[in-house]
């Protein structure tokens, strides 16, 4: 494993809420624990009223993907570049790296969503026209 | 009166503004970032949407997504607390642009007041006192060093686009103040983007006195007394009380007119503050304007019985003050309760918070977004909770606060609290015997 | 002044005193038995002695202990709190006997305002309008059935003795009544050994609105105007505000100057309530005094701003009064939370603590002995908690104080804030359409 | 496995309710904790200001010995019935059942204390006239 991708897991580890991760493959093992991780406090405050699902904002879904390509900002979801116009991707579609998939519209400015990888698109997680959360899962995919 | 208003903040104002929200009838739509998500004012806002990463300007401070956020929830209106975006005169330009209602001055006024020589010259100019000091900006060391001569050291080199103690600068001879200049100067370049620097006069042992102006857009001006937060630490407020123990009846009503001069010489609307320097010879001297609500606007709220914020909507609303003048009853302090360590000169003290209990009790009120289980985050301000004591009189406020500190309980990070309940109940503070420097005192000297 | 009082209580009345103590520089006592050594009243008084067992007789009733700590921890004075020994004669004698000051009026106020229907005739004779009923106690079920003909059915079968519901009945027509008689009055004996009753006409829809007094020793009365506590369970007070809706400022003025008579009457000292039932016809009937603090006093402290427990502790030291009327201002509604489960017909929910969470914000206060990790007690009285909110108008104090019982987190136990979140939402309490039967609508029909 | 992938298989293991989630697949093995998953609540509340000592009663001592006779009431010790007489009980002394071995006084009402079982007294935990708490340790005993 090189440094980027150690640099990556940690980076992803510490934007969870884990308090230890294990993974071994191919004879190496790694080990990764928060600092003061320990049953001492009460994790997680289940807020009286859980986090409420915003009117204009359909709640975001369950993934039943493992991947998915997420909206990288607040905005409303565009399947094309106008109407009429040909979606960008539909289920089936075989995605290459940096293809845009949609559009997410903020302050009028048009924001071209591309994949991360190649990919097959199994699903269109939110409709057209839909606001749309950052971080909300848009489309779920197969990663190639 | 507006159906739906997104608040654009976190941390304890977000809860702030849903609340009076939340008592006017009007839906609070919140926007957090992904370390806020289980945060009291995402969960308490009747609506809520992620804005983007950890990462301030990445979210709170990211225009686009907040008005994004905005459109997609329909506001009418976003109210922008302290801090972040709310002293941003192009996102209340774009606010403006978008159709939405700014809860907050105009575009204009918050420009200026965001240049603060320029600002210090309006105001000297509509018969408010200012400090002694430069004519606008100062263009070289070697004029710094020629007027301070004439005005006398020591002299205090500012930035124009300075705040929060940043780009500040104390010069007690020639050498100094030349060094003092250029730094400032690159310190402002860094931090504002903006290096112009102005000079003045530094006032020893001054005290801080604010006045809490409310404008409505019907040209009414409307004075709601002063606050003192002489005690600050790093330039920053520590403990806010009104009324302040350093105005007369007399020296009072000569700083109201101040206040009230200066604000209607800019045509100011919504809630705002005139921030003036008080030298121990009684005279007192314009320094700037905070233009929004303020940390300490609490205290006005307890002596006043005004809901400050309330006011706010509904002077952005279009609605007139129904009044000129208020009554205050008793007196009113505030402890700010920051997560720092006090020893190790409030270094930030971010971490879990393992067990969080708030005092309460009669006059005790506790504005705070802190719960058991709440991680303190590395990525914003460090302000924890305010305890708010009213007393029919000042030593009734003193013990109240000071008894509510102590039963204030937060397990897990270094706070400000019993620092603050050591200050209450020292024989300086309660002779108020304070002053900007006071807190030196209370502090480990420093080898 | 006092410089050390024990605190012949628990709970949140504990916390109350003990604040007091501590705002008026005085050293608190507080007493507490073994099952409440880690409470708060335990750990936030200056000093604390254990008294006793968890069963209240063995410890917080039981007189030779609570005189035993207040002399070895040299306290000049007890504060008696609600409940427990607060208005037991024998005890203030005996704290008299033993020159300690009784925070509360004197022993002989106590016991008359104990024996409802002497009392009942000592106001009617000092012409404060009573319930029409028996003069003095009923010898037999004939005399009270002629009786209840003459006065007219429905009727009130009362114990002289009883408080909080107990040995109380009403009766439609004349077999009920001879069946009530003989109930009630069983019920009395066992639950108060005496099984003394007398007879009251039932007054149907009406409100229970109180008048809280204050006297000195210098022989001066002042009312501090009206709580209206008419949203009761069980006969017991779940929401009281002030002002009430019910009152007229003429029916108001009549309605002080009869508990200031009823008061004068019997020259009362320290805090106490003059009850009324105020009929739909606006005629109001003195029904009894409460010789002690209230459950509900914080609601006259945030429209005075006085704070009620320093004036008892004042008054007890012999200080006069230094008013003969109050101001008041806006409007303040509580809430009580106890650990009841309203489905279940306010069944006692005890249990441990896991999360607890208050509420906070403007105009909001929280009196309250809850902590994570706190064990509800089976032995003692289940309020836990109560929310009070202060608002310009009812309106905007409604709105502030569901939505704190909104924000209020208990985990572990049922309780009533969320019913009295929706009583306080509902058209009816809006309204103020209220009365002692109001609690029916918002509970599950009985089959 | 790719970041991607461990970054969805986080969040999908966050959004469910397990504590803990092991998979062991073609040799590799990976393991996800919570952080402070344990007891769902901080169980005890060490008040801030530790139960202080009144000043008129002195600190109940920590108990050395297992068996301690304690007082039943909150009063005032006394080791002999009146100035000058002989003490109730001293170290070395065997003690019968329900034997007086102490007065403690409340509201001038002498209450004697006696053994409840059979024993040698070790230790008077107490000075003669001090107040007691209820249930303070008295002396302590070794039974018999």
């Amino acid at each position: 494993m090189d440094l980027k991708t150690l640099e990556d897991l940690i980076r992803i580890f510490e934007a969870s809420g884990l308090g230890e991760l294990e993974i071994e493959e191919d004879g190496r093992r790694m080990c990764l624990k928060k600092s003061g991780a320990g049953p001492a406090y009460q994790a997680a405050y289940a807020p009286m009223n859980p986090l409420p699902a915003p009117v204009a904002v359909p709640h975001i879904p369950e993934p039943e993907h493992v991947a998915t390509i997420d909206s990288p900002m607040v905005g409303t979801f565009y399947l094309a570049a106008a109407p009429g116009e040909p979606a960008f991707a539909a289920p089936g579609d075989r995605i290459a790296e940096s293809q845009t998939v949609c559009i997410v519209e903020a302050m009028k400015l048009m924001n071209e969503v591309g994949a991360k990888i190649a990919c097959i698109i199994e699903k269109v997680l939110v409709e057209n026209g839909q606001p749309v959360e950052f971080g909300q899962p848009l489309f779920a995919i197969r990663p190639l | 009166m507006f159906r739906r208003i997104l608040i654009a903040n976190r941390g304890e104002i977000a809860l702030r503004v849903i609340r009076a929200c939340r008592h006017m009838g009007i839906t609070s739509i919140a926007v957090y970032s992904t370390a806020d998500q289980n945060c009291l004012h995402a969960s308490l806002a009747d609506e809520s949407i992620c804005i983007g990463p950890p990462q301030a300007n990445l979210s709170y401070l990211n225009i686009p997504s907040i008005i994004a956020a905005a459109e997609i929830a329909d506001a009418q209106a976003i109210h922008p607390g302290y801090g972040f975006l709310s002293e941003n005169p192009k996102f209340a330009t774009i606010c403006k642009d978008c159709h939405i209602g700014f809860i907050g001055p105009s575009p204009e006024t918050i420009a200026l007041s965001g240049d603060k020589s320029v600002c210090r010259a309006r105001m000297k100019a509509a018969g408010v006192p200012t400090v002694p000091g430069s004519e606008g900006l100062i263009q070289d060391a070697e004029t710094a060093v020629k007027l301070a001569k004439d005005i006398g050291f020591p002299v205090l080199v500012k930035a124009t686009a300075g705040g929060g103690g940043k780009g500040m600068r104390i010069a007690h001879n020639d050498v100094a103040l030349q060094h003092a200049v250029n730094m400032a100067s690159t310190e402002a370049a860094a931090a504002f983007g903006d290096g112009g620097v102005y000079l003045e006069k530094y006032i020893e042992n001054a005290r801080h006195v604010e006045v809490q102006i409310l404008g409505d857009h019907q040209g009414r001006i409307v004075t709601l007394g002063e606050r003192e937060c002489s005690i600050q630490r790093r330039h920053q407020k520590l403990i806010e009380e009104t009324p302040s123990v350093a105005l007369t009846p007399s020296l009072r009503a000569k700083m109201m007119k101040a206040a009230y001069r200066a604000a209607k010489a800019i045509n100011y609307t919504n809630a705002g503050t005139v921030e003036f320097l008080l030298a121990p010879d009684n005279q007192f001297y314009f320094i700037e304007f905070n233009a929004r609500i303020q940390v300490e606007h609490p205290v006005t709220e307890e002596v006043t019985r005004k809901d400050l914020v309330c006011e706010q909507i509904r002077i952005s609303a279009g609605e007139p003050l129904g009044y000129s003048a208020v009554k205050t009853e008793g007196h009113a302090i505030e402890a700010r309760v920051y997560a720092e360590d006090p020893m190790q000169n409030f270094a930030p003290s971010p971490g879990l918070i393992k067990n969080c209990h708030l005092p309460g009790g009669p006059g005790i009120r506790v504005d705070t977004h802190l719960f058991t289980g709440y991680e303190v985050p590395r990525y914003y301000d460090s302000l924890l909770a305010k305890v708010i004591a009213w007393g029919q009189d000042r030593n009734q406020a003193i013990e109240r606060l000071a008894g509510a500190l102590d039963e204030f309980r937060i397990d897990g990070v270094k706070t400000t609290a019993a620092l603050c309940a050591t200050i209450l109940r020292s024989g300086r503070f309660r002779r108020g015997d304070i002053s900007m420097n006071t807190i030196d005192h209370f502090l480990p000297k420093v080898g």
